[in-house]
């Protein structure tokens, strides 16, 4: 089920995905598509498979078979290191920051220079990465708080922390697994005019759960269920695929 | 020169109190008038004590330098005791040239260096006239350069490899050749053994002891070697060796396990149906001592060449144990470290009395040739090379733990530790 | 908010001119040459807990095999000494003059290969610091690269230093065995026994000591230190940021076995002898406690600690060798369950914000406990 | 080396290396059993793992001197009380050691290495404090030594047998109280999920406490074997550490399939080795096997492959 126009150059192109943990499939004969400045949201009941597809992606977990271009590179046989230097950017779930580092320090690690260990013994702090570490953080709504240890923050600031992480890094293509899970109403609003600004210059992979947020940037959807495709398409045309309702939507 | 160092506690054993302190400076003189055996007054420090060592009119310094903690406290534990016998028995007679001797007892806790370290201590803080100490060879080779460097005096009782000697160091323990030829001639001619198998943990001692065998058996016994084995420190595992033993059917097994693994060797040999009444087994590193873990029942059968035996059967030796099971209970058994470490306060307090000094050098120059008739295994002599002329004796285990002594040599033999042609 | 460019912060500064003070002046004056040697032996153990700092502090990698690398430097050095007092003249009663006396009583009739470069002092010194590195990066190599960590890892290094152990004993013509390798006698005709030898031989050491304490600081003062220190919590996120987790753990685990051989060398020129019994596992787990006393996270403290526990090892094993290990086993409990931070900790928590006050005066102080960042927190620790 | 004999020797004396093989194996499984549990279901590692085991191996000894003393008529049998003894005294002392020291560390696993370390240190003094620095020998009843006739030239150590069968029953019993039982079922829940487990009403810390209690219960009954083989002093616990770690390592820690699976295959490499070898040389390259064998496959042999 090829959607778009095969002739065109796709950022990220997955075909026949699988990956089995002894014996069962996780991910089973997946293939999809984003294009450029593309905002895709994954969604689908717990255990369908949403988290491994991006562990695949960014090579957290290896693929028992299938492919993942990314710009035209193969990535399954590349380290996860050598991914994201290809340019894609992953947040975890649970927010994944430094505690012990204060934030303009869990900012600057992600600064893409002085990624080999002699550039991190010899890396410099110089005007341009502070500049840059304090422009991401005005983005997102921490400039006060640079020097503040990260494991003070609120649970939503943490997540935030762990976005402008990858900001940083000026992926080509970020991956988000569930951005907003956790946050109160505000942060949630200001999380959603946060990665509205983002994906202006962006393509983005969501994984999300919060169906008004998805409605609110999908792009596409795509719905899981038990490592295959359900469903793919635009919001409103998957919010009415029968099969979806009954498996995820109708709970 | 001072008599006193600071080092010293003269008043150590007794109570801060005012009045027993008292008491005890009124016993000061009355100690130096006792009965002194042999010579009528105590010739002066300065002309016994030339050289700094901590000796003053009544007293006289030594080390006692052993492990107290670690896993070679097991083995090293009898002599302490042995030693501190030997020094309440010599207080007794009257001590050294009329002074009595006091020891400082330091802890080498299994560690080398921390050996080394301590007898640096003795020699220089506490500048021993002699130091009783060491047992593994790892630890005599780590304090050597500090005796010799520091001129000190070190009475080492261990049975040891040999290949060593030194003016600052008298070996009252057998080096390799005394014990191992003579218990091989002993088999060779008693038994008829023709094939011998090789047993040994794997460090310097039993590698070396095992090469000597090795050349008595090819080259003098015409003999042969079936079989050579060396396992870790702490192996418990004997099974396949014990298969391998059984393969080949060895005369002998020849064995110098040591330490836990002993245990586990008796045990599984027994268990494997090796009966050690049919099949000859000779060792040279169980004593009494490791006799203790190992069970009588496990190794009783068994050969054992060394000097020393508990149930030697003699005046002294009887006086010996009885005075032991005195001081440390009536359960400790005597093995023969033990006894070589009761003879080094003795060996030294005549050697001093021989050369009528504490120097050390005029006790190196004078221990050659010094008797001890009263040894618990019978008498006794210093060699040129520091080690002792000694019997070497064959005994046999019982169930009880102890050795039945079935063959004695009939003279001294000489100690060789740099044997021509077993190296 | 410059701390980037600045080597040691302030109280950092402090620490290092107390330790200089008591190192440099304190002792050499206090105590006599023998205890000053003591002094420089245990020192040597520091260089190995400075070395945990940064690969177990702050990069969370315990290796419970540091004595393998302590060791591997150690016979480096002792290699060389050995044969230098080996020379034909001081061997004349061997049968083979002239090659140490170990090999000659285990039959050997000519130095083995691998001892002939050992003549040079210049070979010596690079295998001192590239045979321990080339191990260790073999080792983190093959480890790290396949994701094993943490406690495998710590499992792992035991199990080389006990083999590492049965070899060096099992293969004595070549190691000199459970004896190790003793009467280490002159450094290029220099007489390294005397007094006077080790008294020198202790500043220099000192001086080794500050090298490498600066050589840490500025690891951990680079991006490094902070990567190191954010792979310890979220190993994924840093991978997951760009970086090759492995290789900046086998650097760490590098740089710490490096430190370790120094330590191994100079404590071979120090003691005068090396032998099996520092490679071992009991060794390298003391090693650990060291540094878990001092605090896992401060250099300064892995110094101190060193020197407390050896210290009371000493003194307290002379006097109530029974009640030793009590102590020990029981300050290593109370130190992982109560002070995770060890000694650097309770400093910090308890005795500085007390000093600060009367050494920088009381606003000065203040302001600097308001605007204190974490990072300055941890460096400090 | 074989030219010399005959082919029935030879057959015999494979047949005994088998044997020696399989004694082997029943020791490692039985040294291993224990610290799998432990680190497998609770993710600690036990330094004090052998000293667990020679508490084990003491209370034997004393249970020995106490039939000798006091019941001399029922000494043949003691070892089976002094087995239960053994396990009851380590399960207990496990079960305070968990109280007083490992739940605290739960978010800590290397700490709970150090700190068991540390306990290792003081129950080895307080062994030697308590039985002397002496190792003590233990008497074993007469029916327990000694070996069985297959045919002239196999003979099978009694022993031996009896450890194989012990370490049988232990492993059924485990394999049942961890798989079937509703215990079993508790203590994997915890495992997998131990918010989940507690929000369904397991009491976790009770089910942590008896699992390392069982762990240590085990090394307990260990020791007590270890007595007809090996030696009981108080730093004798130390000898087994570095073994029973790479066995539970190699298996991949989780499976107790794996671990079972791990002690065969090192203790057959060893005997096997040691036959040819040296016993030193047998074991630096059963260990460097296992060590370069673990680089190439870091997850041990039995780990399941799962979304970590």
């Amino acid at each position: 089920m090829v959607i778009g126009d095969v002739q065109k150059d796709f950022l990220l192109a997955v075909e026949g995905l699988t990956v089995s943990f002894d014996g069962f499939k996780a991910v089973n004969d997946l293939s999809f598509y984003v294009d450029e400045n593309e905002i895709r949201v994954i969604i689908g009941p717990n255990g369908a498979g949403k988290t491994t597809v991006l562990d695949l992606i960014c090579g957290k977990t290896e693929a028992t078979s299938g492919s993942i271009k990314f710009r035209g590179q193969e990535l399954t046989h590349m380290t996860p290191n050598q991914i994201v230097l290809a340019g894609v950017g992953r947040k975890f779930q649970t927010p994944s920051i430094y505690d012990d580092l204060t934030v303009f320090e869990n900012l600057e690690i992600s600064y893409p220079r002085g990624r080999t260990v002699f550039g991190a013994l010899t890396f410099k702090r110089d005007a341009a990465v502070r500049e840059r570490v304090e422009a991401v953080a005005e983005t997102i709504f921490l400039k006060d708080r640079l020097h503040t240890s990260a494991e003070l923050l609120s649970h939503g600031q943490k997540q935030w922390l762990e976005i402008g992480m990858l900001l940083i890094q000026e992926p080509a293509l970020l991956m988000l697994d569930e951005p907003v899970a956790g946050m109160s109403v505000s942060e949630r609003v200001k999380t959603a005019e946060l990665l509205h600004g983002i994906i202006k210059n962006h393509s983005v992979l969501v994984i999300e759960h919060d169906m008004k947020f998805v409605e609110d940037i999908a792009h596409k959807v795509i719905v899981l269920h038990q490592g295959r495709i359900l469903s793919e398409g635009k919001m409103d045309k998957v919010k009415n695929d029968p099969k979806v309702i009954e498996v995820y939507l109708g709970h | 020169m001072s008599d006193r160092n600071d080092s010293y506690k003269p008043w150590g054993p007794l109570a801060p109190s005012r009045r027993k302190l008292l008491a005890g400076m009124a016993a000061l003189p009355a100690l130096s008038m006792l009965p002194r055996p042999s010579f009528a007054a105590a010739p002066p420090t300065s002309v016994v004590n030339t050289t700094g060592l901590a000796v003053t009119d009544s007293e006289v310094t030594v080390g006692i330098l052993h492990s107290v903690t670690g896993t070679m406290a097991i083995s090293e534990t009898g002599s302490v005791e042995a030693e501190k016998l030997a020094i309440e028995q010599i207080n007794a007679e009257g001590g050294v040239l009329g002074r009595k001797i006091k020891f400082i007892q330091e802890d080498g806790a299994s560690d080398w260096p921390t050996f080394a370290e301590k007898a640096k201590k003795l020699l220089v803080n506490d500048k021993c006239a002699a130091v009783m100490g060491c047992w593994t060879s790892a630890s005599r080779k780590a304090v050597l350069p500090v005796f010799e460097q520091y001129n000190g005096m070190l009475y080492y009782p261990t049975f040891y490899e040999g290949l060593e000697q030194s003016k600052n160091v008298i070996y009252t323990g057998q080096e390799a050749t005394q014990q191992i030829i003579a218990g091989l001639d002993w088999v060779s001619k008693e038994k008829g053994a023709k094939t011998f198998y090789l047993l040994g943990s794997d460090y310097i001692w039993p590698r070396t002891s095992n090469k000597i065998a090795r050349k008595h058996i090819e080259n003098h016994l015409k003999t042969k070697v079936v079989g050579e084995e060396y396992f870790p420190l702490g192996h418990t595992q004997f099974n396949s060796v014990i298969n391998k033993i059984k393969l080949t059917k060895p005369d002998v097994i020849y064995a110098i396990i040591v330490g836990g693994s002993n245990v586990a060797f008796y045990k599984q040999l027994k268990a494997a149906g090796i009966d050690l009444s049919k099949q000859t087994l000779l060792t040279i590193s169980v004593t009494e001592d490791e006799i203790d873990g190992i069970g009588g029942e496990n190794i009783a059968g068994a050969y054992a060449c060394m000097k020393y035996f508990q149930s030697l059967d003699n005046p002294n030796n009887k006086a010996f144990v009885a005075a032991f099971k005195k001081m440390w209970g009536e359960k400790t058994v005597i093995g023969d470290v033990t006894q070589a470490a009761y003879l080094g306060p003795w060996l030294w307090k005549l050697t001093v009395e021989k050369a009528n000094s504490f120097d050390i050098d005029k006790i190196a120059a004078a221990s050659p040739g010094v008797e001890f008739k009263g040894a618990p295994e019978g008498y006794v002599r210093i060699h040129e090379n520091h080690h002792l002329w000694s019997k070497t004796r064959v005994g046999r285990a019982r169930p009880d733990g102890q050795y039945d002594v079935i063959y004695e040599t009939k003279d001294l033999v000489e100690p060789d530790p740099f044997p021509k042609g077993y190296q | 908010m410059n701390e980037n460019a600045r080597l040691f912060d302030r109280s950092e500064l402090m620490a290092l001119a107390a330790l200089a003070l008591l190192l440099l002046v304190i002792l050499p004056l206090g105590l006599d040459v023998f205890r000053l040697n003591l002094v420089a032996k245990y020192l040597t153990y520091a260089f190995v807990a400075i070395g945990l700092v940064l690969c177990w502090g702050c990069g969370g990698i315990l290796s419970l095999g540091q004595g393998v690398f302590f060791g591997l430097g150690g016979y480096c050095m002792a290699m060389f000494l050995k044969l230098e007092a080996s020379s034909v003249a001081n061997t004349k009663i061997q049968s083979t003059p002239g090659i140490p006396d170990f090999m000659d009583w285990n039959q050997l009739t000519q130095l083995p290969f691998f001892w002939q470069p050992f003549h040079s002092l210049t070979f010596t010194i690079v295998a001192i610091f590239a045979v321990p590195a080339i191990f260790a990066f073999i080792v983190g190599a093959a480890l790290f690269k396949r994701q094993v960590g943490g406690v495998y890892f710590a499992i792992i290094t035991q199990a080389i230093a006990a083999i590492l152990t049965i070899l060096i004993v099992g293969q004595q013509g070549y190691t000199g065995g459970i004896n190790g390798i003793t009467d280490l006698r002159t450094l290029k005709g220099w007489d390294i026994r005397t007094d006077q030898a080790k008294f020198i031989l202790y500043f220099v050491e000192v001086a080794f000591l500050f090298a490498t304490v600066v050589a840490a600081q500025f690891v951990r003062r680079s991006k490094l230190g902070r990567i190191l220190v954010a792979m310890r919590e979220k190993e994924d996120r840093v991978r997951f940021s760009g970086y090759s987790v492995a290789n900046f753990k086998i650097f760490a685990f590098c740089i710490a076995a490096v430190f370790a051989a120094v330590g191994g060398a100079l404590f071979t020129l120090e003691v005068g002898f090396m032998s099996p019994s520092f490679v071992g596992i009991v060794p390298s787990i003391e090693m650990v406690i060291y540094t878990a006393v001092g605090g896992r996270l401060s250099i300064f403290g892995a110094i101190y600690g060193t020197l407390i526990v050896n210290f009371a090892k000493t003194s307290f094993s002379e006097s109530f060798p029974q009640l030793w290990l009590f102590g020990l086993g029981a300050l290593f409990i109370a130190v992982v369950l109560a002070f995770p931070n060890g000694l650097a900790g309770l400093w910090r928590d308890y005795v500085q914000p007390r000093l600060d006050p009367l050494l920088l005066g009381r606003s000065a102080a203040a302001a600097k406990w308001a605007g204190r960042s974490v990072a300055d927190g941890a460096a400090a620790e | 080396m074989f030219g010399d004999y005959s082919i029935g020797d030879l057959g015999a004396i494979f047949a005994m290396q088998g044997f020696a093989g399989l004694i082997l194996f029943s020791v490692f499984v039985l040294m291993a059993l224990g610290l799998a549990i432990i680190f497998g279901q609770m993710g600690v590692i036990n330094m004090a793992h052998g000293e667990f085991m020679i508490l084990g191996a003491y209370v034997t000894w004393a249970t020995s001197g106490f039939f000798q003393q006091n019941l001399p008529a029922l000494f043949p049998g003691y070892f089976f009380v002094a087995m239960i003894l053994a396990f009851i005294a380590a399960g207990a002392l496990g079960m305070l050691v968990e109280w007083a020291l490992i739940r605290h560390l739960y978010r800590r696993p290397l700490d709970t290495l150090l700190a068991t370390w540390g306990l290792s240190l003081i129950l080895q003094q307080a062994y030697r404090s308590a039985f002397g620095a002496r190792e003590v020998g233990v008497e074993l009843p007469d029916w327990m030594m000694g070996s069985k006739h297959l045919t002239d030239t196999i003979e099978v150590p009694i022993n031996g047998i009896f450890v194989m069968c012990l370490t049988a029953l232990i492993t059924c019993a485990v394999a049942y109280v961890l798989f079937w039982s509703r215990w079993g079922r508790q203590v994997r829940a915890v495992v997998q999920n131990r918010v989940m487990a507690g929000a369904v009403g397991i009491n976790t810390e009770k089910v942590d406490r008896y699992t390392f209690g069982l762990g240590c219960g085990i090394a307990g009954i260990a020791g007590s074997a270890f007595t007809m083989i090996g030696s009981t002093g108080p730093t004798s616990g130390q000898l087994y550490i570095v073994d029973t770690f790479m066995v539970v390592v190699f298996g991949g820690a989780a499976s107790l399939v794996g671990t079972i699976a791990s002690a065969f295959t090192i203790s057959q490499a060893r005997s096997t080795l040691e036959f040819f070898l040296s016993g030193s040389m047998a074991q630096v390259l059963t260990l460097l096997a296992i060590v370069g064998i673990l680089m190439l496959r870091p997850q041990g042999l039995f780990a399941l492959k799962v979304r970590k």
